[in-house]
């Protein structure tokens, strides 16, 4: 075996970190976290004109001549800065999805947009009720000649605030079991008939409702067959889950560890004198070190060309719940200090809290973690019935 | 043994569950969340004679047990009240407690006053961050050997901190709370300090009891009206076995705090650490029972729109405010087992 | 509120252990660990013949005037010196089901021998074929003029091997759904066709299979009414779980806090100043006074009149996984000194192990308390079903 | 980056786990238990070259890689083979790192001398109760600043102490063990023991990890199989989710090991801290694997019949050989936090 993934990755740090040197606002952090949107638009836009969005796509479809490895150091370093791109992300997902299944017109007409920048594609599939349940989706898309008349709404609908697109799973056909009457379009988010309206969180990220009254698509952004949606789905999952790769930077775990070994103790000593500090710590270390193998074995998984679905559940399961371990863990590690919230956008709270408030907001957005991208639950039924074999309990719906 | 409460204490929390219910609602809550303190709700309960409900009758107070203001406490915490009656209700105890108090608790019966508990000593002159204290008047401290009521001059404020339980949380420091009056001195002090400190586990774990039970009520709504897959949530075995488990430590959470409020009423001898256990475990189950019913929300949960985040950030929160739990669960270990060997 | 469960409990202490120094060999406890059978033949008789064993019960069925807070007290005792009494708490739980439920001539026959000693009953619902799910027996029992004729096997029938009797749940009807067609009988474990096996387990204890050949049950010792088996079952499980008063003496933590006040620590000092010792010794404090306070419970609503069924429940799930807990916690604080195992019987291991082995021997027992008497799953399905009033799941099987 | 065994390691595998399956049968193991030994299978692994396939080929060993050694000890572990592997390798690398210790070396590998590891420091010429010591020839243990490896004189017997494990525990003490050879000293004897020691905890976890291999296979196949109310309890969502859980759990553990087994054979830096990492995950993972298998066994689990108990009482005891866990994560602790700040 040989746990090195990337004998590449190392020559390009250099310039991953010259490159977020020159180019990434140190701003942009506090407003990320003042406006609670986890995509920044200069920084999206600068990527996909230095071609590093299109680093490894076909050149057909708009990729460029820019090494993998680069952009894979320059995004890992973009997050170790703290800044998030859950544009790129879902935008990258469909646009591959789109790759895969769509009509060259689609491809075409996106992928190439999509690589420069232009492009920003959310995810639709969750409505307000249906949650773990996606089948149960209730938007419906009507055809009407060479367009689709979709009505109906979607929940968390995150980013699409500053997105162009979204990618929205409809009910096509009423006549057949749940599973098999969905399709999937994409449809322009400045359409006529389409309202964004925020939703606030816990974490303080903005999420969004979003609303569709007689949106109209046309038929050449249909992605994949009518009534086909839900193997599309299937294709679209694997891109999504975790075959990206870890940001890089400290854990928090090791930031909390460093500062732990400055702050005063009890005895006049450090925090970090203390053994059961240690131990807490030294267990988290571990939890994220199985993370990070978890992760990896996706991503190893995926570069042998298989399909890393049971693989992309345990990590998912493993990673997320050790996340509100992590939360809860680290918030009695602190103590009172890890009440000191900072509020960001307001100044409120700066400079009093330890690591800006980094382990308050942790426990406040660990909870997401086991619900979003399929809840733990979900992660469990498809470890137990593909890998242990054992039988499907739960109703078919 | 009687474990059910008694006629008048059913009467009190009916009265205070109204109270609660109708001043406390969750509007009012998120509107006090910037500030962590309701003053609107603190005027009502000192109509109520809420907060000096502990204090002796020969001071004006309502004489009332522990085990009573455990009653009131957890109607409190069921509502996420922005009140902090734990601190208050405990330093109370301490300005009853000395001659040169009794002024105070006057004050603080007449609404004059609101005051706060700073849980650990001060150190160089701060006690760092103190739960209530942004909306209090005068805060009972330990300064040394000496037990002070510390309040700012006239003019000055005590800038709230934002915090993950909306708990009126700012730092104090002599600094800014430069007018002092000594309450006890010497070992007495200490005594009064620590004696102050344990009430405030019986009651603080009191309200996170009543947080408790709120958040299971929430989630057990949650899972028998919203469906996936054809049917309630409800009918998820593992929804069930979930919310089984939490139920069974609250009830063991539920008779743990009136069993330490009997145990001070009682002048019982494993009072203190019966006060540290029903503190610890409180936290736990409500931590567990928040998480618990905040996740089967699903994504809704995680929405500043539903109640269950309220819940879910104070039970951590609240507890947060003595410091980090291992020290308690030390200083438990030597109440039980460092006697004589 | 009050929380002192008995005044007068207080007063016998004395006479307690007064009794217990007379009367209980000390080599007793080594013979319950050497041949694992937890109930002793000479120490039951005993009880019997000076009337601790009917303290409390009314004098037409062989009650003593013995005060039942002496019996109490004693049987405290007996818990605190390491003795268990098994099969007096079977026995005591059949003959309250036969008072409740039988027919005179049973009560007669059965309940004043049971308080004199000469009868000891134990419980025949378990199958090899069903656990958890105690309707699936498929022991037959067929009418015969004023017999009937019982034939099948029953596992986990522990103390079958020095008891007088066993109480045998059967079916009587395959017309009907499977809890309807059971009926309890009490049937002599000297009868002809008996058979009983020792199957020996992880922590030591004896149990039995044993095996039922044409056995002939008068219909006089048919409990309750034919078919009505699943309401005498539910009648005797309320007598069944946690109205028993907790042991006397000191708990296992207690114990292992006292011996780490004295045993060796890593710098000269004495494990118990190792602060994560010191943490983890109150948390399963906490635990124990949990236990306690929810067993405590089910006695306050028995001693009201109520039917703790569900605070039962509670207080199994509790209890028993707090143990569970408790072996791992506790082994890894003892570290390799928790390896050390006491072969009872041989005299192997002794002197060596720290507590004379508790804490080995808490580990390998510990499995069983979620298990026998309901496992945990079916007690969350009782408090989620009748406390919480959340749906039934499970099939109906 | 390559997850995969190699073709190699795939036949090594192969062959090991059929040798395991044919000589470490259920029957055998309980057999062993009295004794913690199975002499037998000892014999046939002397002549596979199994427990001096670690040492360098000019020695007369295999010239094995770690990886390749946990591949052998997975598959040990998987059929909780009752021989002491991980102390006997950790032994053997020891006195093939000192030439004092190079005839030791052929006698283990003719089958002659069977070598055990004592993981803790001696202490007034005691290094307490040390696994596989009862069936041991040699224990090589640190004494000071010296690295020894101890004999008892002919006629003497090492008393095997009955263990949670079958472990073939013993004390080890200078008073028994009475013949010396010195291997090492100073502080190279201090770090070869180290360096033994966190090879010792990478073969463990090895071991280990094989055990919960089985373990899982185990709970598996009987859930399947098992009934209640008319369904197989697979069919239960909480059976499958705790199944789902300790599989999930059970992928890190076997990458944990393999990568801790690549760290050392790649000189990587971090190492020390992998083997940490991989003994502590190694057993907890087994642990709850166990535990869970024969919780959904049932009353039968609990039996003796069963093979579910051999596993579950190995996966606690095995790594109680080193000692307390809270100073591994100390020592881990240490390792990844306290380099330069």
């Amino acid at each position: 075996m040989d746990f090195v993934e990337s004998d590449s990755l190392a020559q390009f740090r250099t310039a991953a970190r010259e490159w977020a040197d020159e180019h990434v606002d140190p701003g942009w952090v506090e407003l990320e976290h003042a406006t609670g949107t986890h995509h920044n638009p200069d920084l999206h836009a600068l990527l996909g004109r230095q071609g590093l969005l299109g680093a490894g796509w076909p050149a057909a479809y708009g990729g460029t001549d820019v090494d993998p490895g680069l952009a894979l150091a320059v995004f890992q370093e973009i997050g170790a800065r703290g800044l998030r791109m859950d544009g790129w992300v879902t935008t990258e997902m469909v646009a591959r999805t789109i790759l895969a299944v769509a009509t060259e017109e689609a491809r075409q007409a996106i992928v190439p947009a999509a690589l420069r920048g232009e492009v920003v594609i959310v995810l639709g599939y969750t409505e307000p009720g249906s949650g773990s349940d996606v089948a149960a989706a209730r938007m419906r898309a009507v055809r009407d000649g060479d367009e689709w008349v979709v009505n109906g709404s979607k929940m968390f609908t995150s980013t699409a605030h500053v997105a162009t697109h979204v990618f929205l799973l409809a009910r096509t056909n009423t006549e057949v079991a749940k599973h098999r009457g969905l399709t999937l379009f994409l449809a322009r988010l400045d359409a006529p008939g389409v309202e964004v309206q925020p939703v606030h969180t816990l974490g303080g990220q903005r999420t969004n409702a979003t609303f569709y009254s007689d949106v109209r698509v046309p038929d050449a952004m249909r992605i994949g067959d009518v009534d086909g949606g839900w193997g599309v789905m299937r294709v679209a999952l694997v891109h999504e889950r975790g075959t990206a790769p870890a940001p890089g930077g400290p854990t928090l775990v090791q930031r909390v560890a460093a500062w732990a070994r400055h702050a005063p103790g009890d005895d006049g000593g450090v925090l970090f004198d203390d053994p059961a500090v240690q131990e807490e710590l030294a267990r988290l270390a571990v939890d994220d070190e199985v993370s990070r193998l978890l992760a990896l074995k996706v991503r190893w998984v995926a570069s042998t060309g298989g399909m890393p679905g049971i693989e992309g559940s345990m990590a998912k399961l493993w990673s997320s719940e050790a996340e509100q371990r992590r939360g809860a863990v680290l918030t009695d590690l602190l103590g009172e200090q890890a009440l000191l919230r900072v509020e960001h956008g307001t100044g409120r709270g700066s400079g009093g809290a330890p690591l800006d408030g980094a382990v308050e907001w942790a426990y406040r957005k660990a909870p997401v973690s086991t619900i979003y991208g399929g809840t733990s639950e979900v992660q469990r039924e498809i470890v137990a019935e593909r890998r242990l074999g054992l039988p499907r309990s739960r109703p078919a719906g | 043994m009687d474990l059910a409460l008694t006629g008048d204490q059913l009467a009190l929390r009916e009265s205070v569950a109204g109270l609660f219910a109708e001043q406390a609602t969750p509007e009012r809550v998120r509107a006090a969340e910037a500030r962590g303190h309701d003053a609107a709700l603190w005027r009502v309960l000192v109509q109520s004679g809420v907060p000096t409900m502990g204090v002796p009758e020969e001071l004006g107070g309502g004489g009332a047990t522990v085990s009573d203001l455990v009653v009131v406490a957890i109607e409190a915490g069921r509502r996420v009240a922005p009140v902090d009656l734990p601190g208050a209700w405990a330093a109370a105890h301490l300005l009853a407690g000395s001659p040169a108090g009794h002024g105070l608790v006057g004050a603080v019966g007449a609404g004059e006053v609101l005051p706060a508990l700073a849980l650990r000593p001060l150190r160089n002159g701060s006690a760092g961050p103190v739960a209530g204290a942004a909306a209090a008047d005068v805060v009972v401290a330990l300064d040394g050997d000496e037990l002070v009521a510390l309040s700012r001059p006239e003019g000055t404020v005590a800038e709230p901190l934002p915090d993950l339980a909306a708990a009126a949380l700012a730092e104090v420091s002599t600094a800014v709370w430069s007018q002092r009056r000594v309450l006890a001195t010497g070992a007495a002090a200490v005594r009064a300090h620590a004696d102050a400190g344990s009430l405030w586990r019986v009651l603080t774990a009191a309200a996170l009891e009543g947080l408790r039970q709120e958040a299971l009520r929430l989630g057990v709504a949650y899972v028998l009206d919203r469906h996936a897959f054809g049917v309630p949530i409800a009918w998820f075995q593992t929804v069930q076995h979930r919310l089984a488990d939490v139920a069974t430590a609250g009830d063991g959470a539920e008779l743990l705090v009136h069993e330490a409020a009997w145990a001070r009423d009682t002048g019982d001898p494993r009072a203190a650490a019966l006060a540290r256990m029903a503190f610890l475990f409180a936290a736990r189950t409500a931590q567990e029972t928040a998480a618990a019913s905040l996740h089967f929300h699903g994504g809704y949960g995680y929405t500043l729109e539903y109640d269950v985040q309220l819940y879910y950030r104070r039970a951590r929160g609240w507890p947060l405010a003595l410091g980090a739990p291992r020290h308690e669960l030390r200083a438990l270990a030597t109440d039980l087992f460092a006697g004589a060997a």
